[in-house]
């Protein structure tokens, strides 16, 4: 069945190193995942978190959020979920940036994470959760690719 | 992050996590480097350990205005952590990429 | 008002390494306590986690349960609370060791880890909750001794 | 945990953090050393980064049973962090703790 672990964190940046050593503590105890996997998943996570702590600190109600992240650890596999509470957004409706070769790329700073996400995981997926959204990432220690 | 001069390349070497709250400061020394007139800088990521999107971001950012004031900009980047982040992305055939700081600051085209 | 950090974990001694380095990266981050101070925090909390771990683990029902860590971190102290869902025990009475010199000390290999708590830290506080016990720990930069 | 024999003494050094889930593997070994007819024992402490109050009772139990078969146990133990749980426990004074496996295997009380 495996391990689950949850850790709820102030929406800042600075907590985003530790949500980094977390997963992977738990990622190399608990998971066969090699460790070049294990960059990807920290990377995914780190993506994830990061769009809900932006969400969270645009809010303008003063309010200091937080976000959970719950993880299921086991031997083949490990699922990360990302919960912020920040009214969610239509992940179905993001402009993709022109190909790399088009010099208005360059134009483009932002709007990298999702797709990153997307290329680093063997599932992603985005729902409406409590007034905010929750990410779900799988990660298998065979990746598809 | 420690700078130096190579050749007439300003050479930034970059070190630690590079993500939302590592990048500002990345970004104010390179932006503060261009304001300086520097419009040939090399940024060594080699001991960069993490390098998320706004990390990317702030290089393309700085790609960007490089280019606008008649100048270039090179990446020394060969661990294959940091380097796969930006061939996920394909932002490697935006960038130019070399081994080493010798290679970099070596008149001609990226190896 | 300080950050609020809460860590839910599976009851097996196997995470104590991960509510470590949890516990030292905040407090490291978000207080002014001293390393020595983060060291005996990091017993403190230890010693409360694997009382929760046994607890739940002596549980004949085999059921893996859980333990949580909620943590207050402010700039002068750091609070730690470690709530398992095992029952319950009475704190009061608990038979104290003999003195070290006494040879029948050697006879007594455990029973160390609520008097450590108690030196460790600023303040200790057992309650009753939710079917079992949360542990309140207290650590200011400043101690007391 | 690397042990070695000096002097008449087997010496086991320990290293990592020790807690419920790494002592009883350092129990293991440590009784497994008395089952071998191994009298004076040294431990080394100096590479242990962390030592909670299941560590300190197995050190109890090892001193207790090396007792009883006519031993003697002795600890090396110099890093603040871990001398000072011995210290807030009283134990300091329960145990022969030395500064060196030099100090401790050589004869006489100690220092
Ligand atoms: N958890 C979230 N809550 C609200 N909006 C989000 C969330 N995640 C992503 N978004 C929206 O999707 C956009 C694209 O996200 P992403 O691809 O990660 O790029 P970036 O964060 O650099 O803009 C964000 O700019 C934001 O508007
Ligand atoms: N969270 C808890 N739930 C139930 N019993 C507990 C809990 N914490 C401590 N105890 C009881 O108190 C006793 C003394 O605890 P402690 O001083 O830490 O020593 P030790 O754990 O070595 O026995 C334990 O043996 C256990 O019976």
């Amino acid at each position: 069945m495996g391990d689950r672990i949850e850790l709820d964190f102030p929406a800042r940046p600075d907590y985003l190193a530790l949500v980094r050593t977390v997963v992977t503590m738990i990622a190399a105890a608990g998971s066969k995942l090699p460790d070049t996997r294990i960059d990807d998943l920290r990377l995914a996570v780190t993506e994830a978190c990061a769009n809900a702590i932006d969400a969270e600190r645009r809010l303008t109600t003063g309010h200091h959020g937080s976000v959970v992240l719950r993880c299921w650890v086991e031997p083949e596999q490990v699922v990360i979920e990302v919960h912020d509470g920040a009214g969610g957004f239509d992940p179905d409706h993001l402009v993709p940036h022109p190909p790399p070769q088009r010099p208005d790329r360059l134009q483009f700073e932002r709007g990298l994470g999702i797709p990153l996400m997307r290329e680093l995981s063997d599932g992603v997926e985005f729902r409406a959760e409590g007034g905010g959204t929750t990410v779900r990432l799988l990660l298998t220690s065979d990746p598809r690719r | 992050m420690a700078s130096s001069e190579r050749d007439g390349w300003a050479v930034l070497a970059l070190s630690g996590e590079i993500d939302i709250a590592t990048a500002p400061r990345v970004r104010e020394r390179l932006y503060a480097l261009l304001a300086e007139g520097r419009e040939r800088l090399v940024v060594d990521l080699d001991d960069v350990g993490f390098l998320d999107s706004t990390g990317l971001g702030v290089l393309v950012g700085v790609l960007k205005r490089v280019r606008t004031q008649g100048g270039e900009l090179r990446l020394v980047c060969t661990q294959p952590r940091i380097v796969k982040v930006f061939e996920i992305t394909r932002l490697d055939s935006a960038f130019a990429i070399f081994d080493s700081i010798d290679g970099a600051v070596r008149d001609g085209s990226p190896s």
